[in-house]
């Protein structure tokens, strides 16, 4: 049972296409690492799976709960990390304990304050939480790792494992090899909006960085 | 999907009155206009009670755009909107929670400018108090549903606190016109009959038009 | 009376004509200068290409 | 050859427009009420005529364009408003100039001349908002969605103003309507200049259309561009 299905996805910003023909299924239990230099649709990519953009053409299939991490935290400043999730937990169609979510990411003590004060690290954990609660099929993770502090990291890195337990799909886009093949099962390369390689991470990768950019790439 | 648009509605509140900024400034900026029009013309004369709904509803248009405006903003700041999107929240249950938060918004401030204008100019407003209540709710709604319709339009613009007046105010005009025509009347104590009611029909049918309108376009106007 | 009222509809005209007018040439300049900015683009991208 | 065509009917529409002029100043002869003046009609109706013409194609074809993601009907709908808003301003000048004369003022807030007022304040924001928006999925969407807003509330605004008092004369056909005893030929004039304005407008958007579509690739190629030159700095 395929979680999203794009059969001949292709996305066009009024003349210019960003995404062309993509075909692909992910399953559950997937860890699927978007790679691509910038400007190659990851975003784009990524936004669809959201549902957040519909395809030019094509047909693309989501599940129901989907669950995204973007450039931006995703919680208000104004409100304290317990009315943030508890009104991100009202819009979901589960049941979610917040104060199990808010001991999970070590913020039980601070919980009422708002989140303006939090520091950095704080902030970035609470919004993983409101990414991770509510068991959703989908989870959709822009280049998650990138300014991340070494305590979020580590919190990532058990959701991430936790998650994937639970055969949950993930995607992470990224441009950094190493990171990706520490959890990718599966590699989807994109180059100027085309997809030039799904399928299992190649051996080659591990020590090579550019590999992938040389094999599969028609640009160099 | 209703269910929906009150936690929004009650997110929004929440987050509002936390800090208080936007309704803060578009009230004092309410009270500094009402204190201007004293020099605008004699404050002591009858002829103000010709141009009561006039001055208020202009204020009113005026201060409502300014909390309006703040509406899409502030779920900009760190990608929430996305977020809430990506969560399945049907964009119409959004407009609907947001606009329910701006009518809030905006008749709080008239809440405190009705009594402060009666006082200033010695002119009663709450002899007839249910009508006073129908026609704000009805004229507060058309400034809400249609301005937070048109906030989020203009939410990814750099020029939005311009650009957001200058599409809102010619739309709303024939409710603001309304709204007017029914509050010098309800100032000078009379009640609407008889062709007069013809506005409160114009209230009513440009509430359906255009909340039907923007509950219809919202989705294409928010996602792609 | 009858003078003004000429002059008047002379005004009137003119200023039918003049707003046409004055459109037209704004269309035609901007097509000139789309097309311009078409035509540039175009031998930069096969350049790029070549 | 599509170009030619397109030349040709212009120039025939003013051709037409002037033999019109010939018609109107030559042949036919002073209105008794209004004197010459009412000349100004000739232009002033049909130009109305063609403006709420105009707005009506842009809110279906800007309607049709967010329904169905069609870029071609969001560029019929920019062509038509903006057409539509020269004709609206021709209306406006030239009702304007008769009221100086039969009014004996420029401007008086009759119900009509209101509601032109705001029409063109209304479409004059959809043009603004349009030029403030790069993406043209966004821009086909927001202002698609803008333009039928400002359909419905122009027409709102049409019923809701006739409700005040109004001096302006009867209906749109105004001889027919307020002086009563109306010379044939001068309505058959009326309708002759709403013919040659209509087939100017024809033109007209035709060629807006086309501008806008070149934009659209001009849009599109400069992304690719600068997509190029991103990847050749980077990779």
């Amino acid at each position: 049972m395929a979680v999203l299905e794009a059969k001949k996805v292709s996305k066009f910003f009024g003349h210019f296409p960003a995404l062309r023909d993509l075909t692909f299924a992910f399953k559950a239990g997937d860890c699927i690492a978007l790679l691509g230099r910038n400007g190659a649709g990851k975003t784009t990519l990524l936004h669809l799976m959201a549902g957040l953009t519909r395809p030019t053409d094509g047909s693309l299939e989501i599940a129901r709960r989907v669950s995204l991490l973007g450039h931006g935290i995703g919680v208000y400043d104004e409100l304290s990390a317990r009315e943030n999730l508890q009104f991100f937990a009202n819009l979901l169609p589960v049941k979610v304990d917040v104060e199990v979510w808010l001991e999970k990411v070590n913020l039980r003590e601070v919980a009422g304050a708002p989140l303006r004060e939090y520091s950095r690290g704080m902030r970035q954990r609470l919004a993983l939480a409101r990414t991770f609660m509510g068991e959703p099929e989908l989870l959709l993770l822009d280049e998650p790792f990138t300014s991340l502090d070494d305590k979020a990291t580590a919190l990532l890195q058990s959701l991430l494992a936790e998650a994937l337990a639970r055969q949950a799909t993930v995607v992470l886009s990224t441009h950094q090899i190493p990171e990706a093949m520490a959890h990718a099962s599966r590699i989807l390369f994109l180059e100027r909006g085309k997809l030039r390689y799904f399928g299992p991470c190649p051996d080659e990768m591990l020590g090579d960085s550019t590999w992938i950019y040389r094999t599969y790439g028609a640009v160099s | 999907m209703l269910r929906m648009s009150w936690t929004i509605f009650l997110k929004d509140v929440r987050m509002e009155f936390r800090g208080k900024e936007a309704l803060n400034a578009s009230l004092a900026f309410a009270l500094v206009v009402l204190i201007l029009f004293s020099f605008a013309f004699d404050p002591t004369s009858e002829q103000i009670r010709e141009i009561t709904g006039g001055l208020l509803w202009i204020l009113f248009a005026f201060s409502g755009v300014l909390l309006v405006n703040r509406s899409f903003v502030r779920e900009q700041s760190n990608d929430c909107l996305d977020v809430l999107l990506v969560s399945k929240v049907p964009a119409s249950s959004l407009l609907l929670g947001k606009t329910m938060a701006n009518l809030v918004f905006i008749l709080l401030v008239e809440a405190v400018c009705l009594p402060v204008f009666s006082v200033l100019y010695n002119i009663s407003m709450f002899q007839l108090p249910l009508w006073l209540l129908g026609v704000c709710l009805l004229a507060s709604w058309a400034i809400a549903i249609l301005g937070t319709a048109f906030a989020a339009m203009t939410v990814n613009l750099r020029l939005r606190e311009l650009m957001l007046p200058v599409m809102l105010y010619p739309m709303i005009i024939p409710a603001l016109a309304a709204a007017m025509y029914l509050t010098n009347n309800i100032a000078a104590g009379k009640v609407p009959v008889g062709d007069d009611l013809i506005w409160v029909r114009l209230l009513v049918g440009f509430n359906v038009i255009f909340t039907t309108l923007s509950l219809g376009l919202i989705d294409t106007i928010l996602v792609d | 009376m009858d003078q003004r009222n000429f002059t008047y509809m002379f005004y009137g005209f003119a200023a039918a004509w003049l707003i046409l007018a004055l459109y037209v040439v704004s269309l035609v300049s901007r097509g000139r200068k789309l097309a311009d900015q078409l035509e540039t683009l175009k031998r930069t991208l096969s350049q790029e290409k070549g | 050859m599509f170009d030619k065509i397109l030349f040709g009917v212009g120039a025939a529409s003013g051709l037409y427009l002037v033999r019109n002029l010939y018609t109107m100043l030559m042949v036919l002869p002073d209105e008794a009420a209004q004197g010459m003046i009412y000349r100004i009609m000739f232009f002033h109706i049909p130009s109305w005529w063609t403006c709420f013409i105009c707005f009506f194609i842009a809110g279906a074809a800007s309607g049709y364009s967010i329904a169905k993601k069609n870029f071609r009907a969001d560029s019929l709908a920019v062509a038509a408003t903006e057409v539509g808003l020269a004709f609206t301003f021709v209306g406006l000048a030239t009702g304007m100039i008769w009221a100086k004369i039969i009014w004996g003022i420029w401007w008086t807030w009759d119900a009509r001349l209101t509601w032109a007022f705001i029409t063109a304040l209304t479409y004059a924001a959809y043009l603004m908002m349009r030029n403030m928006i790069p993406d043209p999925n966004e821009r086909m969407r927001v202002s698609g969605a803008l333009n039928v807003f400002s359909f419905a509330s122009v027409v709102i605004c049409y019923k809701a103003i006739d409700w005040w008092r109004t001096q302006h004369p009867g209906a749109v056909m105004s001889f027919r309507t307020g002086g009563g005893n109306i010379d044939p030929a001068m309505e058959g004039m009326t309708y002759q200049n709403l013919f040659a304005f209509l087939m100017l407008c024809l033109v007209l958007v035709t060629v807006r259309l086309r501008q806008e579509e070149s934009l659209r690739t001009l849009e599109g190629m400069r992304r690719l561009a600068f997509t190029r030159q991103r990847i050749a700095v980077l990779g």
